[in-house]
């Protein structure tokens, strides 16, 4: 295999407020390679978005990137760049999309203007180019007459034309990268089908390597080719997509797959993973899913598991004790509180 | 939710009783500098003014001053001191940052946020000072604010040790004249926003609430309100009432709350729609349960907010109203007053108007530094 | 657009008219009426005084006084100032044009000022610029409008003379719009001398209010820095300092426009007290001696125009609010 | 715990024709020039015991709905029958009477709690205002609330803010329980939580179900959810219900184009790669304006789309595969035939 | 910017060195005062400014009051009485050489016409009670005019003040819109010194010299140019003083006196006036209604204290309703004394004591206790403070009340009379009508504040409004003052000279009793330190 075009080592993001720390990123490892798409799923507030963020060096005080990260970008160490040259990197070489296209798209300025900024800037294309390539990307990405709807402002758009918009202008500049951060999680059903549709489309005809992000794992499966579950700020599983929901090795994602209400069969009752989704402020100790995990054993409690496996890698105990994948307590899976 | 965790190392009450002889310093040795050092400053203050006013202190407790000024001085003396103590004792007692009762965790947050707005925590400090100094004016003022002496060898005295600020035209001793100034200008400052905010809020939370017919009609009256040409009710109301203090701080609080009642309305608006509100209306509760008990405590913020800067407003307004003669009565001594009294002769004897000018800055400034401190601390878009 | 503005001019009607009735007859309430004037001068006699009662209607009943006002009103006529037996339509047009010098120049100068500042303070946040322009700010804030004006007029009408090495660039008339020798200078002399008649009121009637818009600014700024567009914008290249004057300021602006309609009368009832202090022949000595005059028709016309003002503000505020923000369309 | 509905019984909530309209406001004299049907003539039972959920995208009216039913929206036209009464003639006291016994959940954990007040003192406050317990039982009845949905009594004293989403939207069915209702509905009540606390707040509102013999309206845009809980399901666009149908039979054989597009576009996992989504082509239309005919005729994949889909909007029916839906070119009950598009 | 030079300007030693008639001619002298004058419009203002306006600077009036306050010719040349003791005549010889600024002559029917319009004015005319004894005016030829009367003294005492109006221009002007002319404002045409230039409202008025103004009247003033300036706020009118933008500062403030004397370039010219400052008691009240209480407080009052903390000297004590300037002044009786002891004793003995030992004397369950009001006036403000603090030490509580001058004038003239007492300064005409004040023949009358009434007094005031000769009313007037003096119904504090503040470069001014313009045609500037551009117009 060629080596990855991005390669994340150990990114640690932490938040600083007055006395606290928060390790919202802690410890993150992945790697891209050309084509390739890579999905992150996790519930929210699991370091998902601030890792994408700092990849892109969008973090502001007082969150920062601790020493001993690394981001590398082809062989260039993003994290020791200055702000001037990661300026040209970001929505040259390496893209992103949000979430909310709503907010995320300047409202006082058409969206023509706004996909066509990254082309004068990177490109430095004059006004006229830079337009024509806007319509060109708008045509690009499936807007209808696209000649006219370059004038509109986001508002005038629905959600999902936002969204496009906002592909749009990630694209313009033909990115190696694209990071997609929740692109249809605000989006209805019908229209996430038309997103991940028109995503997986445009990856295949450039070529591109995308991180897609999503805490839905239907969504992932359909588009990612290896998937990395996070989980507490690290990954804790990571491996190609069918095998992995096929066969998860970590309890969390175990978990996760099974507690899915499913469209194709009915069950009484769902299986559930007891407990809440931790806050950074307080990370549980030792590994910090055993808290809400059903085989968890005193070694869970003390000792942090290392991401192990070689192809299909895995964050937990149980890969040097396989013969503790037996419940540890009575009544579950299925437990309510 | 730990208090500063710097603290932590003194949790247990390792000093003995004595440190809290001291007013400020159990809280030193928590390292929680400003409230120390500020109890500290606040008590020394507090026992320099007992020493240096100690005749006229005498002289409040023999009953010959017999002033109710002269008894709020004494309150203030007194009180200031034993609770100046009594934190420290407090302090000592329960450890660093005992923990508060849960009831207590959002004001405590938002005190937490406040005190970690420097620019605030001094605003706070000097308004605290202020409302001291104000309050004890009977035993600081080295002389009488309103007695006129022998008028022609007294008057118009440069700032010098014996009158800090001067004197003014009549003889009387600036510095004493603003020190009671103070209490008029705070006053008026300070019941004059309390009735805006009051009357604000109820006719907001009434029309943002109510919306429809209730609405239209509420915000009509505040749209004519705002765009009444404020000096007109003034001067007539004052014409025909007659000036003094609870007049103009009437009118001034009548004035004032259009402005409260449309930032409260805007807030209730979007409220309405907040799905607790919603709730509370399908669990049956009636609209004025509603509005007292869910609408109302979840607008004080910007209420607050806006109270606090418009204080500052006011003493502004009332300085201006005393320019135009349509402040307080003559023998009043409030800032605007002051500074009015000095205003002809303001190129030779500078000093009348400077002064006084000059207390009010210091105390808007004060007022408007909480304010921005508040605005802060209260709102919940920068809280997790 | 159209639909929508001619819309607000209607609704505005019944709004002056609350305003001005409700003028009408707090007015009347007041002690005196406009003759008034004449009862503390001792070359007026008795009857004259009520000879003038009369001859201005004064004895009629207050319903009858308040139709035939507003009938008079309604179909344009502002009618004759009692004090100054002038028409009020001349007395309004000597003294608008003024006011609106001192209150235009003084808002150009909240916002250009104003506005800088704010843009630089929220992208230094924190720093001791920051810090220090917050606390300037808030220290001119701070400041009673007339008491400023006074001080300014010590400092830099009074002082400047009196100190030999004061630099003459800043050595300013302490009163009126034209120095005496106005009519004997050339074009650029005039202007000149109008600036310099200018400069002292309007930074006083200004300066404060400079101060608050640069702080709505800041605040406003930082807000919507925090914004997702502006990290789109960061995640798209876009160098920092475009980041602010391209994406965020104009966002930025959108609550300090509503501002803009709020000076407007703010400005107009500020000038009262400055407008006396640098004896600037405005509205606002005239709207103060028409109400100590009780001269009725003059406060009246001087309330609505008062009125209008804030109207004016606010569909102005609304107006540049919908340039500025395209999701606006006024129907 | 699958029950099925007792179809003779007379239901618990008869929905009958129910519209609502908001006006728009437009012009010199903001006359209304428009309404945004929001809920455009809409039928529907809720029996007694069941699950009935509505599905539909965003901005389709099911908030509309789920507001109206328990009128915190007035509707503009239509009855709505609640236990044989007519929800709005209710005066003041029927209204109570009648709040106590219909609820509602919201989406929004964060937003449906009082920021400022304690767990506790949100329930004692229901309690009391309805009088369902004196001072020495209002502790008590707290603390059997908060265990009713699995929470701490000890939390009572804590405020909304110190829970996580999971724990508030417990707080928050408490609270609709404390009136001790026999209908809730619950408008997207699990669609702002993390999948992992979305499994556990569906057993409890199924628990619940069993245990007070609840009937629930309840409002989801997830399918899957939807085809966990529901008894039957109503689906919804653009103001209108398109089809109606036991869970089971819509899930399997779903009769309107719509119906299946929306469940062809459901992400599964472990989906087979073949099963490519129905893409929908067009956006959804605005509800102020809909498109005349079947409103869904602008954006549907179905080959015979033809004219009448156009001009005629079809009626809601019972068609041959089970239950009913609005659709011309789906065969009805009465002529046989398979009929599948 | 500045075109005015302080430099040479070395103060008052070049007084020795007179400088040359010729060259006294030029520049622009600048007046500043605080109020606006309204009109020059004669038949319309009513306010002192205007009328000082219009006598000296742009109009001319018939007769003048000299230095002694004797009547002396000025447009009229001269003029002789008839009598035939139910009526006299006032013929009226104008000079001929007096033109309207226009170019049209002053004439006879110029006077005529000014009278009938007045007359036909009625009680419009703010004035109407001076010309209430006239009966008719009937023109001789162009320049003699005949007036029909009935005697009274000071007859000719309205000529002093009413400056004939030119009938070319508002002859045509139906009698209803004369009054609102834009004459007034905006196009006056005169005949007096200087011209009209412009009128900026509320900002100054500008005139320049008449270059034709006839020798006999003065001839043409020496400065070319008079600008009256309006600046409300005295700080603002001394700072421009200084810097010298301004020539002449009308009305300083008793405070800023000490500073302007202490300029360099700057001097202070004082001069009496007719105004005096009393404190009227409302006799209709309990407390007030004794004489003796209320020359209790007259003597408890430290007025000369008063005088110099409130006005700084600028004033003498009062103790007359005629000034010192009248010639009916009795100047043998002397104020009442500070002599609070004596004031104690009076109140003690009218049965005002301080029982309950609060500090405040009470009788019958009232206290001596009242609100002293003025109107909003730095000066009265200050007096009302004082007399507080003196009237406190003999127990007699004084609550100090400032109102709006137009409520203060709606209070003390309305019906019911609705006041204690008040401070107000007033200002009789040459020709004095205290019947107004003091006469009980109309209580209601507007200015009876007081509620004194004696008939003594009454019956005094008749013989002196019909005596013409001055010999035979001396005493009455004297045995009024000395009643007036026993009763006190005003407790009078002062009668008040005024300060001017004058660049020390304007030369020759004069001001009195008669006003601040008098001699403004002799006003000069010294020739080094002329504003600039102006200089250059000089003949
Ligand atoms: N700028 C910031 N300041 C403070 N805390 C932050 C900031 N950004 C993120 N966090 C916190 O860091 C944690 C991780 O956040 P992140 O946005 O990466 O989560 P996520 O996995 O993307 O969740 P979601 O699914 O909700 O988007 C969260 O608890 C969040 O509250
Ligand atoms: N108060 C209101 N005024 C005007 N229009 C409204 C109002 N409430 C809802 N609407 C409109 O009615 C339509 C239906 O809204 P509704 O909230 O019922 O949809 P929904 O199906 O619940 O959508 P979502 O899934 O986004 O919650 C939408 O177009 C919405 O814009
Ligand atoms: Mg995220
Ligand atoms: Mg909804």
């Amino acid at each position: 295999m060629s080596p990855p075009i991005l390669t994340v080592e150990q990114l640690r993001t932490y938040i600083h407020r007055g006395e606290q720390t928060l390790r919202a990123v802690d410890g993150v490892s992945l790697s891209l390679h050309a084509g390739e798409t890579l999905g992150i799923v996790g519930e929210s507030g699991c370091g998902k978005s601030l890792t994408c963020l700092s990849i892109m060096g969008l973090i502001e005080e007082p969150v920062r990137i601790e020493p001993g990260s690394s981001i590398r970008l082809h062989d260039r160490e993003l994290s020791e760049l200055s702000l001037r040259e990661l300026e040209t990197i970001r929505g040259n070489e390496i893209s992103m999309i949000f979430q909310e296209p709503m907010t995320s798209l300047n409202p006082v300025w058409t969206v023509g203007d706004q996909i066509a900024e990254p082309v004068r800037i990177h490109r430095r294309a004059d006004a006229g180019e830079a337009r024509a390539r806007a319509i060109e990307m708008l045509e690009l990405v499936g807007f209808p007459n696209p000649e006219e709807r370059v004038d509109s402002y986001p508002h005038e758009l629905s959600g999902g034309m936002q969204q496009r918009a906002m592909i749009a202008m990630a694209l313009a500049c033909e990115p190696a990268v694209l990071i997609a951060d929740e692109p249809t999680t605000a989006l209805d059903v019908t229209i996430q089908a038309e997103i991940i549709d028109l995503l997986a489309d445009l990856q295949r005809r450039l070529g591109m390597a995308m991180i897609f992000v999503s805490h839905d794992l239907g969504v992932v499966s359909q588009i990612a080719d290896r998937v990395a579950v996070m989980y507490a700020g690290q990954v804790v599983e990571e491996g190609d997509v069918g095998d992995m929901f096929r066969r998860p090795r970590h309890p969390y994602t175990e978990g996760l797959l099974r507690c899915l209400p499913r469209l194709d069969r009915k069950v009484a009752r769902l299986p559930v993973i007891p407990g809440d989704v931790p806050s950074p402020r307080d990370w549980p100790g030792g590994c910090r899913f055993h808290p809400r995990c059903a085989y968890a054993w005193e070694r869970c409690l003390s000792a942090a598991p290392a991401l192990t496996g070689e192809e299909h890698l895995s964050r937990c105990w149980l890969e040097e004790e396989p013969e503790r994948r037996v419940p540890s307590r009575a009544g579950e899976p299925g437990a309510d509180s | 939710m730990s208090d500063e965790t710097g603290a932590s190392e003194y949790r247990s009450g390792r000093e003995g009783w004595w440190a809290a002889l001291l007013p400020g310093l159990p809280y030193l040795l928590r390292r929680r500098w400003i409230a120390g050092f500020g109890i500290l400053a606040m008590a020394a203050f507090l026992a320099a003014v007992l020493v240096l006013g100690r005749e006229r202190v005498f002289a409040t407790l023999a009953g010959g001053g017999g002033d109710i000024d002269d008894w709020v001085a004494f309150a203030t003396l007194t009180l200031g001191l034993g609770s100046l103590w009594g934190l420290s004792f407090a302090a000592l007692r329960s450890g660093p940052g005992g923990d508060r009762s849960a009831a207590w965790s959002q004001w405590s947050t938002a005190a937490r946020e406040f005190t970690k707005n420097r620019l605030a925590v001094v605003g706070l400090g000097a308004l605290v000072v202020l409302t001291a100094v104000t309050l004890l004016a009977p035993y600081l003022a080295p002389y009488d604010p309103v007695h006129i002496g022998d008028v022609v060898g007294t008057r118009n005295l440069r700032p010098s040790l014996d009158h800090l600020m001067g004197t003014d035209k009549l003889g009387r001793d600036v510095f004493s004249r603003v020190l009671y100034g103070a209490r008029i200008s705070l006053a008026i400052g300070f019941t004059a926003i309390a009735i805006a905010i009051t009357l604000g809020t109820a006719v907001g939370a009434a029309a943002g609430y109510f919306g429809g017919v209730v609405d239209a009609i509420l915000m009509r009256i505040v749209d004519v309100l705002i765009a009444f040409p404020r000096l007109v009710l003034l001067i007539v109301v004052v014409s025909l009432l007659g000036h003094s203090v609870n007049i103009v701080i009437i009118v001034l609080g009548l004035t004032l709350w259009p402005s409260t009642a449309r930032i409260v309305r805007g807030e209730v608006l979007s409220l309405r729609e907040r799905e607790f509100i919603q709730a509370a209306r399908a669990l049956g509760f009636g609209d004025r349960r509603i509005i007292a008990r869910h609408v109302i405590p979840n607008v004080m913020a910007p209420v607050i907010v806006g109270a606090t800067l418009g204080i500052g407003n006011v003493i502004l307004i009332e300085s201006g109203l005393s320019f135009l003669g349509l402040g307080v009565p003559i023998d009043v001594p409030t800032w605007g007053r002051i500074l009015d009294d000095g205003r002809a002769a303001l190129l030779s004897t500078w000093w009348v108007t400077t002064f006084p000018g000059l207390a009010i800055v210091y105390t808007v400034v004060a007022i408007n530094l909480i304010g921005d401190g508040l605005r802060d601390a209260l709102d919940p878009r920068l809280r997790m | 657009m159209t639909s929508y503005l001619l819309r607000r001019l209607l609704y505005a009607v019944p709004l002056l008219w609350g305003i001005l009735t409700l003028v009408f007859f707090i007015m009347h309430a007041a002690p005196g009426d406009p003759s008034a004037m004449y009862l503390l001068n001792p070359n007026v006699s008795q009857e004259v005084v009520e000879q003038i009662r009369s001859n201005w209607g004064l004895d009629e009943p207050l319903a009858v006084q308040y139709w035939s006002w507003l009938v008079n009103f309604a179909s344009g006529d502002f009618g004759l100032s009692l004090a100054q037996q002038r028409p009020i339509s001349a007395i309004l047009a000597d003294r608008i044009p003024n006011t609106l010098l001192l209150s235009g120049t003084a808002l150009v100068l909240i916002f250009l000022i104003g506005i800088a500042l704010g843009v630089i303070q929220a992208v230094r946040q924190y720093s001791t610029l920051d810090n220090v322009l917050t606390f300037g700010a808030l220290l001119i804030y701070s400041m009673p409008t007339f008491w400023l004006g006074l001080m300014l007029i010590l400092i830099f009408a009074h002082l400047s003379y009196q100190i030999d090495g004061w630099p003459e660039l800043l050595r300013f008339p302490a009163s009126g719009t034209t120095s005496i020798q106005y009519d004997m200078l050339g074009f650029f002399g005039k202007l000149g001398d109008r600036i310099h008649h200018l400069i002292l009121p309007a930074f006083a009637l200004g300066v404060g209010s400079a101060a608050s818009v640069a702080r709505y600014t800041r605040s406003s700024m930082l807000e919507v820095i925090r914004q997702d567009y502006i990290r789109t914008a960061r995640a798209k290249g876009v160098p920092g300092h475009r980041v602010i004057m391209k994406h965020a300021l104009r966002n930025a602006m959108l609550p300090i426009i509503t501002l803009l309609g709020l000076y407007l009368p703010f400005l107009l009832s500020g000038s009262v007290l400055v407008e006396y202090v640098f004896a600037w022949p405005g509205m606002g000595d005239t709207i103060i001696k028409a109400i100590l005059q009780r001269d009725y028709p003059l406060v009246m016309a001087t309330s609505f125009v008062f009125a209008v003002m804030v109207v004016i503000g606010n569909l102005l505020a609304d107006v540049l609010y919908a340039v500025v923000d395209p999701r606006i369309r006024y129907e | 715990m699958k029950r099925n509905a007792p179809g003779s019984v007379e239901p618990l909530v008869s929905v009958e024709e129910l519209t609502r309209h908001f006006p728009i406001k437009k012009g010199l004299l903001r006359r209304t020039t428009g309404y945004i049907r929001a809920v455009d003539g809409i039928t529907f039972d809720v029996r007694h015991g069941e699950t009935l959920a509505l599905v539909g995208e965003s901005g389709c009216g099911k908030t509309t709905v789920a507001r109206t039913l328990l009128r915190l929206l007035e509707p503009t036209s239509g009855r709505i029958v609640f236990n044989g009464e007519d929800v709005a003639q209710l005066n003041r006291q029927q209204l109570l009477a009648f709040r106590r016994r219909a609820q509602i959940i919201f989406q929004d954990p964060f937003g449906s709690l009082n920021p400022r007040m304690t767990v506790g003192s949100v329930l004692e406050e229901v309690i009391r205002v309805h009088g369902l317990a004196e001072n020495g039982g209002l502790q008590r009845r707290v603390t059997e609330l908060l265990s009713a949905v699995g929470l701490d009594p000890a939390d009572a004293r804590r405020y909304p803010h110190q829970f996580s989403g999971g724990q508030r939207q417990r707080i928050v069915i408490a609270r609709a329980l404390a009136v001790e209702p026999e209908f809730i509905v619950a408008d997207e009540p699990v669609s702002a939580l993390d999948v992992s606390v979305q499994a556990q707040v569906l057993n409890l509102l199924a628990d619940l179900q069993e245990r007070f013999h609840l009937t629930y309206l309840f409002v989801s845009h997830d399918l899957s959810v939807v085809r966990h809980i529901a008894d039957r399901v109503a689906v919804m666009y653009l103001g209108k219900i398109v089809e109606i149908g036991d869970s089971e039979t819509l899930f399997e054989n779903p009769q309107h184009p719509y119906t299946e597009a929306l469940l062809s576009a459901v992400a599964v996992v472990g989906a087979a790669d073949d099963s490519r989504p129905i893409v929908l082509s067009g956006e959804l239309p605005s509800p102020a304006n809909p498109p005349r005919g079947c409103p869904f005729h602008p954006r549907c994949p179905h080959p015979e789309k033809d004219e009448v889909c156009r001009t005629t909007p079809p009626p809601l029916e019972a068609k041959a595969g089970g239950g009913m839906a609005a659709c011309h070119k789906v065969v009805g009950r009465e002529s046989s035939g398979p009929g599948q598009p | 910017v500045t075109a005015c030079i302080d430099a040479g300007d070395r103060s008052r030693e070049n007084d020795d060195a007179p400088v040359p008639e010729e060259l006294r001619f030029g520049g622009t002298a600048v007046v500043g005062f605080l109020a606006e004058a309204s009109s020059m419009n004669e038949f319309a203002s009513n306010d002192i400014n205007s009328d000082e306006l219009q006598s000296y600077v742009l109009f001319t009036t018939l007769v003048r009051y000299d230095e002694d306050l004797q009547l002396v010719p000025y447009l009229a040349e001269s003029w002789e009485t008839t009598s035939d003791g139910e009526q006299r005549t006032l013929t009226f010889h104008l000079r001929h050489a007096v033109k309207w600024h226009d170019g049209a002559p002053t004439t006879a029917y110029d006077v005529a016409f000014t009278f009938d319009r007045i007359k036909a004015l009625g009680r419009l005319f703010p004035r109407a009670a001076s010309f209430s004894n006239y009966d008719s005016a009937v023109v001789q030829d162009s320049f003699t005019v005949t007036f029909f009367l009935k005697p009274h003294p000071g007859f000719l005492d309205p000529w002093s003040f009413t400056s004939p109006m030119p009938q070319h221009i508002l002859g045509d002007v139906p009698l209803a819109e004369l009054q609102q002319d834009p004459f007034g404002s905006v196009s006056p045409v005169g005949n007096g010194p200087f011209r009209f230039v412009e009128h900026r409202p509320g900002d100054r008025w500008v005139f320049e010299a008449t270059t034709d103004f006839p020798e006999a009247l003065g001839g043409r003033p020496y400065v070319d140019r008079l600008v009256y300036r309006i600046i409300p706020e005295p700080t603002t009118m001394l700072a421009e003083l200084m810097s010298g933008e301004l020539d002449v500062y009308l009305g300083v403030a008793p405070s800023q006196v000490e500073q302007v004397e202490s300029s360099p370039t700057a001097r202070v010219l004082r001069y009496e006036t007719r105004i005096y400052a009393f404190i009227n008691w409302n006799a209709r009240r309990p407390l007030f209604a004794d004489p003796a209480v209320r020359r209790a407080l007259t003597l408890g009052i430290d007025r000369e204290r008063l005088v110099e903390a409130v006005r700084y000297g600028m004033g003498e004590v009062a103790y007359s309703p005629l000034p010192p300037y009248h010639w009916a002044h009795n100047s043998q009786l002397q104020p009442l004394p500070y002599d609070p002891d004596s004031a104690r004793a009076l109140l003690d003995a009218a049965g005002w004591v301080d029982s309950d030992g609060d500090g405040v004397r009470e009788r019958d369950g009232d206290r001596a206790s009242f609100e002293l009001i003025t109107n909003s006036n730095p000066v009265r403000e200050d007096v009302l403070e004082i007399v507080a603090s003196d009237l406190a030490t003999v127990g007699v509580e004084v609550i100090p009340r400032v109102l709006e001058a137009q409520t203060l004038g709606a209070t003390i003239t309305g019906s019911d009379r609705d006041f204690d007492a008040f401070v107000l300064g007033w200002g009789p005409q040459f020709e004095q009508n205290d019947r107004r004040i003091f006469g009980c023949a109309t209580p209601e009358g507007l200015f009876h504040w007081a509620g004194y009434c004696n008939p003594r007094v009454d019956e005094l005031l008749d013989r002196v409004a019909s005596l013409e000769d001055r010999a035979q009313a001396l005493p009455l007037w004297f045995e009024y003052q000395e009643i007036i003096q026993r009763d006190q119904p005003y407790t009078f504090l002062y009668y008040e000279t005024r300060a001017i503040g004058i660049k020390n470069r304007l030369r020759a001014v004069e001001m009195d009793v008669r006003g601040t313009l008098i001699n403004v045609n002799d006003w000069w500037i010294e020739p080094g330190s002329r504003r600039q551009i102006a200089a250059s117009r000089s003949p």
